[in-house]
């Protein structure tokens, strides 16, 4: 775990324990157990961003992804009668094309990521509202799928299955990006695409794959997300989820011009975010200052960490000079 | 395949080109030109800027195609390669600009792309064999950094140490450096020019293009000059020298270069003086350093011996940590480069393509910038004060460009450099700071640049010139001053030159 | 928490002004409640998962009881009934009648849409072609008020033909109207089926010199609406009582807790009917108003 | 004008010459007076926009500022009774100080853009929220300032006064953009700010300088859609005005990595915007695929230009080189 891993985590500590303090309830295990399902929905979707971020990318779109696929699949199951299994894989797969086709008009016909999935935002809700006819995808009164609800919105001994969910994902994603080859070549891309490509790496590849990898946890997520709202209206499910993700990456240390992040950190800017949501209700602190609170400590945690870096830096600088000094000195 | 084996035929050219051309709109970088590269052959490759040296490499690299003509590799011909069919057929290459990823460290740089694998479909890397695999390696380009350093921490010489080591790990049957000594000190070039001959001695061919024709002299079996895009002849072993390598060059020979040892010339007034400065490098070390007007004064010391970050701080780029800055005997203070240039205090970087120009914008803009509100009426620019001022600088320095409306992107190295240069002309300096002014600069042009340093300083300018290469700075300073470690180790007077001086106060040593 | 006292909760869907009279009937309600703590609670987005966190929320904060005007009623049984089953939670705005609410505690859209088809009629006795405009086409009390409006046309020579959504955005909706006049120049009246949709067609209508000669019929009291009408330049405007709802609801959602269950009807249905206010009534109305909020 | 500002233009006039045919009645001055009113609205928003992406930069809580600052003007005017030249000045200023504030922790603190504008956007629509308890900020009936209404509301010869807002605005910034030195070093900046700042060029306060440009502008426009809609309610107004804006840049021919772009080209995108609303309504498509159309043309837009550059750049070479041979078969 990285120094700023760690700052960030002992913040995450520190606010939980004021928050507990004011209100015990926070540490309920019904209130635990509901972030944390909530955790693990963001959670999914912040990975994936991460995965586009750090190849310098950018992913607006996942807002309207999960409004169009999470109505794509309600549809499919509540009122196509597909079985959910097969709905599921016909969801990830539409998740894996609308990833492709984004990483397809970024590699191949060099479209910058900001405009390609800005459009994507734009059409992808535009489609799921006309699709519905601007109405409502739910269930109907009375219709279930125990073994779905159970993956999806059920608990293992008291822990929500999405947030194990993410705790999975976050391992193999970890390993594949700390540890693997491909990991290497996302940071190498991210940071100088030129010279990865001299040393040739199929670039174009690499990136293409973040972009699907994204679209997979994006329309895993909104298969998270339908679940637990059983029902979806289009035009406001899932808005500004992208700034959700996007935040908790880069809470977590990410930087936005590409080549820099750890999983463990988009995880904990996930928790944080989750957190400070799950305080703002708990505080009774008024509803529309819920996202004035999230920017608010953003920008507050992404200043303590540039001021801290540049503390650290010239900390070094004059303990070498003393060093020196005494060095020079004692000759 | 066995890349070692070299007992086929030890004539049988592993590469050969045929009647390659290249063209850029408005420029013919290359033109019909043909060359054979035998195995276990040193090929010296020179040529003016603009010559073409580097669009040849990047078509054997497989970075960029060929209009027409033939690349045989192995005796197959390819009407162009990719960057892969370049690496696949053992061909390693050292770019003249560096690419290297700061964001990783050693190791993964010089394995990037053929990490060691552990076995598995999730391609994990294995880490323990990749350190192992890179010790030797920086051992052998006499690296004085660890495996796990990260990139950004090294400087630019360093970097270069990584590229070579890079170009080394690659079971290379053909490496290419590309002016790999630009930045590079006297110590670590000879290591470099061993580990040339430790190649050719594995039967590896190595293709070295360099603007310092003395290494080339050392080390290559054949040198092929290019002029124009075209081949103005090969030198083989025995004929290799330095006049007749210039004269293929620019097609004349050059004119016995101004004697160094003149008489020496009084020296003027204090301009520039550093008062215990401490760099953000060296914060424990300071500086006391005097440049006076009217004298060149040469900046020597081995590779991270903290020049450029004295002279960024010169410059206003970084803050001083403590001590004083004097310009004229009045007290400096530096806020930013802009403050420097309001003072008359300019510096040409040795980072052309981060800090030096900006490569899209024109030939013409570039040289305007430092200046533009002197080529403005009421703040609004005069396209064409700005042209003329540019024409001027074209013309003074030999910039080779279609026009001054020229992306400076498209130039060649040495041409960029002039338009740094250009751009600090066109305004009238007091202090100008050359941080390697002439890494990858050809000889003709160098030569042309000392004039224009000793003109500045003739004009009453105070020079101070950074360079790493021990020439240059015997040959064109006024005095020498050494750093070493972050701290002048000593300044040289001319009758004080030599190498050996140089070299000793380099490492710390007071010379005899 | 420092005071002890239950909380009661009435939670809407969404930032808007028609709450800040409900805003006032719960706080008209807190003065008769010393016992309890009452709050409203905005949720900072309409949607249905940020609402179903803010009552999670509340419920781990130890609400008793939550009245709450659901953003998607319909589908969201389940959600509801986990919050049910934790709490009392009646309905308001709109109902959950599938749920295990307790009660449901306001007027019902069909009714509202049919009494602006009274309006349109009355306004217009020779028939005519309405345009319709609204925030979001696919939310239920917009769909309920489009389906009166329509039913209660049935039969007359007055026909709803297009309704145009803005998704809340004012500028759009005021655009909408703009272009609705270029292109349907035949159309004689427009309805504005959201609280603010009529003041942005009074608006329109007065930009391009229409006032008076287009028929509006208005939703909700927006201080231009009950202007309008008192000008006559709005037919008339239907309003609901959400002061009453907040009011009566809070009272009434105690004393269930309290053990009192006389005030909650057989199917759980207390409808507070809506009024159609026309230039006569408006004075009163607005009177009425200000002497609420104004406590 | 570009080729580019050229191919946009004529975009332009084909997207309408289509409508026109279909519905004639777009062509009624009273139509085009009312779009091109939003388009003054908009145009000069975008140019704010436009400012700050040439250097690279991007603003992102604009759409939260035209929230903020109209809430307070109509509650300066509305509530408070405060003159309105003063407000007026006021609001301006609040634009300017938040643009300098941005501006500020960009150069300053070195944060990313991206972060510190995405902050703005959830903190100004927060306290907007607040501010009016999350109720509406709004005229009484009858409230008037005529003056006021006619400069921002009102018509000239039929031409909307917002309209002639834009064009004074526009030829102003095309003049700073295209022909100052401030202009040149903007682009500069937007290229490569290193080697920019190795010129003698004061970076930081030029970056500045274009985020205070963009908070003036945007505050100028939130007077305007505040006098357009008289009445906010802060949790809707200006949402996604932003993503508009950045769409009209880049339609313009910006280029989010900074460097490039016209003023005429920004113009021309806003108009495209609003041309397609416009057609929305008139050929009465459903409401919901408004935002469908929007991103759909953008993309096509965007794609198209890129192609023709790449083909262009491909024939260039492909002239050169046949230039080429036959001066070589020449000698
Ligand atoms: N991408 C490009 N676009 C246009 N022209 C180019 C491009 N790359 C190179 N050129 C032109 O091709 C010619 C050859 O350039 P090249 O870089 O091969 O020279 P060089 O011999 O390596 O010079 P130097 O010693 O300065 O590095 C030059 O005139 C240069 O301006
Ligand atoms: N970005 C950096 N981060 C950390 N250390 C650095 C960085 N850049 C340079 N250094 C270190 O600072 C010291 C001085 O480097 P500098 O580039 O000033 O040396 P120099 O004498 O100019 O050498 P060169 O021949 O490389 O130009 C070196 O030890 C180098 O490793
Ligand atoms: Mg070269
Ligand atoms: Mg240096």
């Amino acid at each position: 775990m990285s120094k700023k891993d760690l700052g960030l985590l002992i913040l995450i500590l520190v606010v939980g324990t004021i928050v507990a303090i004011i209100n015990p309830r926070f540490l309920l295990p019904i209130n635990l157990a509901n972030t944390s399902n909530l955790i693990g929905l963001f959670g999914i979707l912040s990975i994936g961003q991460a995965f586009v971020i750090i190849t310098g990318g950018i992913e607006l779109s996942v807002g309207s992804v999960v409004a169009l696929l999470g109505t794509l699949f309600i549809d499919f199951i509540a009122v196509r009668d597909l079985d959910w299994p097969l709905a599921f894989v016909l969801i990830i797969a539409l998740g894996a094309i609308i990833g492709l086709v984004h990483g397809w008009l970024i590699t191949r016909l060099k479209l910058q990521p900001f405009v390609v999935t800005l459009c994507g935002l734009l059409i992808y809700r535009g489609v799921a509202r006309f699709y519905t006819a601007d109405g409502t995808a739910g269930f109907a009164f009375g219709q279930n799928f125990p073994e779905l609800e159970f993956l999806t919105a059920g608990r293992s001994w008291g822990v929500p299955n999405s947030f194990i969910a993410l705790v999975v994902i976050a391992i193999v994603m970890w390993v594949v990006l700390h540890r693997s080859v491909f990991g290497r070549y996302l940071y190498a891309i991210g940071k100088n695409e030129e010279a990865a490509k001299y040393s040739g790496i199929r670039t174009g590849r690499v990136v293409m794959a973040a972009y699907v990898i994204c679209g997979v946890l994006t329309a895993l997520s909104a298969i998270y997300f339908a679940m637990y709202t059983r029902s979806i209206s289009p035009a406001s499910h899932g808005q500004f989820y992208e700034l959700y993700a996007i935040a908790a990456a880069v809470l977590g240390g990410f930087s936005l011009r590409g080549g820099e992040g750890s999983l463990i950190g988009v995880i904990l800017g996930t928790v944080l975010l989750q957190e400070l949501q799950n305080l703002v209700n708990l505080l009774g602190i008024p509803s529309s200052l819920n996202f004035a609170v999230m920017g608010g400590v953003i920008l507050i945690g992404v200043l303590v960490d540039q001021q801290w870096g540049v503390f650290r830096a010239r900390r070094l600088m004059v303990d070498a000079a003393r060093k020196n000094v005494a060095g020079a000195a004692a000759e | 395949m066995n890349y070692s084996d070299t007992s086929i035929t030890a004539s049988t050219p592993f590469l050969s080109l045929e009647n390659v051309r290249k063209t850029y709109p408005g420029v013919v970088a290359l033109d019909g030109f043909s060359m054979e590269v035998r195995p276990g052959e040193v090929i010296g490759l020179v040529g003016e800027n603009g010559a073409g040296k580097s669009t040849l490499m990047k078509i054997l690299g497989g970075v960029t195609t060929p209009d027409t003509g033939t690349v045989t590799v192995d005796g197959i011909a390819h009407d162009g390669l990719t960057v892969e069919a370049s690496l696949g057929s053992g061909i390693a290459f050292v770019h003249q600009e560096l690419n290297l990823f700061e964001n990783l460290d050693v190791a993964a740089n010089i394995f990037f792309g053929r990490e060691p694998l552990r076995a598995g479909p999730l391609k994990l890397v294995d880490r323990a064999r990749l350190r192992t695999m890179v010790a030797p390696l920086l051992k052998r380009v006499g690296a004085n950094f660890s495996a796990d350093t990260p990139v950004a921490a090294l400087s630019l010489a360093q970097q270069q140490m990584v590229e070579i080591a890079k170009a080394l790990s690659i079971k290379a049957r053909l490496v290419i450096l590309d002016e790999p000594t630009s930045s590079l000190p006297l110590a670590e070039t000879d290591k470099l020019l061993d580990v040339i001959k430790a190649l050719k001695a594995d039967g590896i061919s190595v293709i070295f293009i360099s603007h310092r024709l003395h290494e080339v002299e050392r080390v290559a079996d054949r040198v092929v000059v290019l002029r124009d895009g075209m081949l103005a002849g090969t030198l083989q072993k025995s004929a290799i020298n330095h006049d007749q390598m210039v004269k293929l060059m620019i097609g004349r020979m050059l004119k016995e270069r101004e004697k160094a040892s003149e008489a020496a010339r009084a020296p003027g007034a204090i301009a520039l003086s550093a008062k215990a400065v401490r760099t953000p490098a060296y914060p424990g070390r300071p500086v006391d350093l005097d440049v006076r007007r009217g004298e060149i004064l040469g900046l020597a010391g081995l590779v991270g011996s903290g020049r450029t970050e004295l002279a960024r701080v010169f410059f206003g780029i970084d803050s001083s940590l403590g001590g004083a800055l004097e310009l004229g005997g009045k007290p400096l203070v530096l806020g930013s480069a802009a403050d420097a240039v309001a003072q008359g205090i300019f510096l040409v970087p040795e980072d052309r393509k981060l800090t030096g120009i900006l490569l899209d914008l024109s030939i013409a803009q570039n040289i305007s910038l430092p200046n533009l509100p002197a080529h403005a009426r009421r703040s609004l620019v005069s396209a064409s004060a700005e042209t003329a001022t540019a024409e001027k600088q074209k013309t003074n320095l030999g910039i080779r460009a279609p026009s001054v409306q020229t992306r400076t992107g498209t130039l060649s190295g040495g041409n960029q450099q002039k338009v740094v240069l250009g751009k600090w002309l066109a305004m009238n300096p007091k202090v100008m700071i050359l941080d390697e002014p002439t890494r990858g600069i050809d000889i003709g042009a160098k030569a042309e640049i000392y004039g224009l340093m000793r003109a500045l300083a003739d004009a009453g300018v105070a020079v101070l010139m950074i360079s790493s290469d021990m020439e240059e700075v015997i040959g064109v300073s006024d005095r020498i001053a050494v750093m070493h470690e972050g701290q002048i180790s000593g300044i040289l007077d001319k009758d004080q030159f030599s190498q050996e001086n140089v070299l000793l106060l380099a490492v710390g040593k007071q010379p005899q | 928490r420092a005071d002890d006292k239950p909380t009661l909760a009435f939670v809407v869907n969404g930032a808007s002004d028609f709450w800040k009279a409900a805003e006032a009937g719960v706080k008209k309600a807190q003065g008769e409640l010393p016992d309890y703590t009452l709050e409203l609670k905005y949720p900072e987005q309409s949607s249905v998962a940020i609402q179903q966190r803010l009552m999670d929320d509340l419920v781990t904060a130890g609400v008793k009881g939550i009245m709450v005007s659901a953003v998607d009623p319909k589908t969201s049984t389940d959600g509801l009934n986990k919050i049910a089953s934790e709490t009392a939670l009646f309905t308001t705005d709109s109902d959950a009648p599938q749920t295990k609410r307790v009660a449901y505690i306001g007027s019902s859209n069909v009714d509202a849409g049919k009494q602006a088809a009274e309006i349109a009629k009355k306004a217009m006795p020779n028939g005519g072609k309405c345009l319709g405009f609204v925030g979001l086409l696919g939310a239920d009390n917009a769909k309920e008020r489009i389906q009166g409006m329509k039913d209660g046309l049935a039969g007359t020579k007055i026909e709803l033909i297009d309704v145009r959504g803005d998704d809340i955005d004012q500028a759009r909706a005021k655009k909408n109207v703009e272009d609705a006049l270029v292109a349907s120049p035949d159309v004689t009246c427009m309805v504005g089926f959201y609280s603010y949709n009529t003041p942005r067609i009074y608006e329109a209508l007065r930009d391009a010199g229409k006032l008076g000669s287009i028929t509006v019929v208005g939703f909700d009291d927006d201080p231009i609406t009950l202007g309008g009408v008192k000008e006559g330049t709005v037919a008339a405007t239907v309003v609901q009582q959400p002061f009453e709802w907040a009011y009566q609801g809070m009272k009434l959602m105690a004393s269930y807790l309290k053990g009192d269950k006389s005030g909650i009807p057989a199917g759980g249905l207390i409808i507070i009917p809506t009024k159609i206010i026309g230039k006569d009534d408006v004075d009163a109305y607005a009177a009425n108003l200000k002497a609420m909020s104004g406590n």
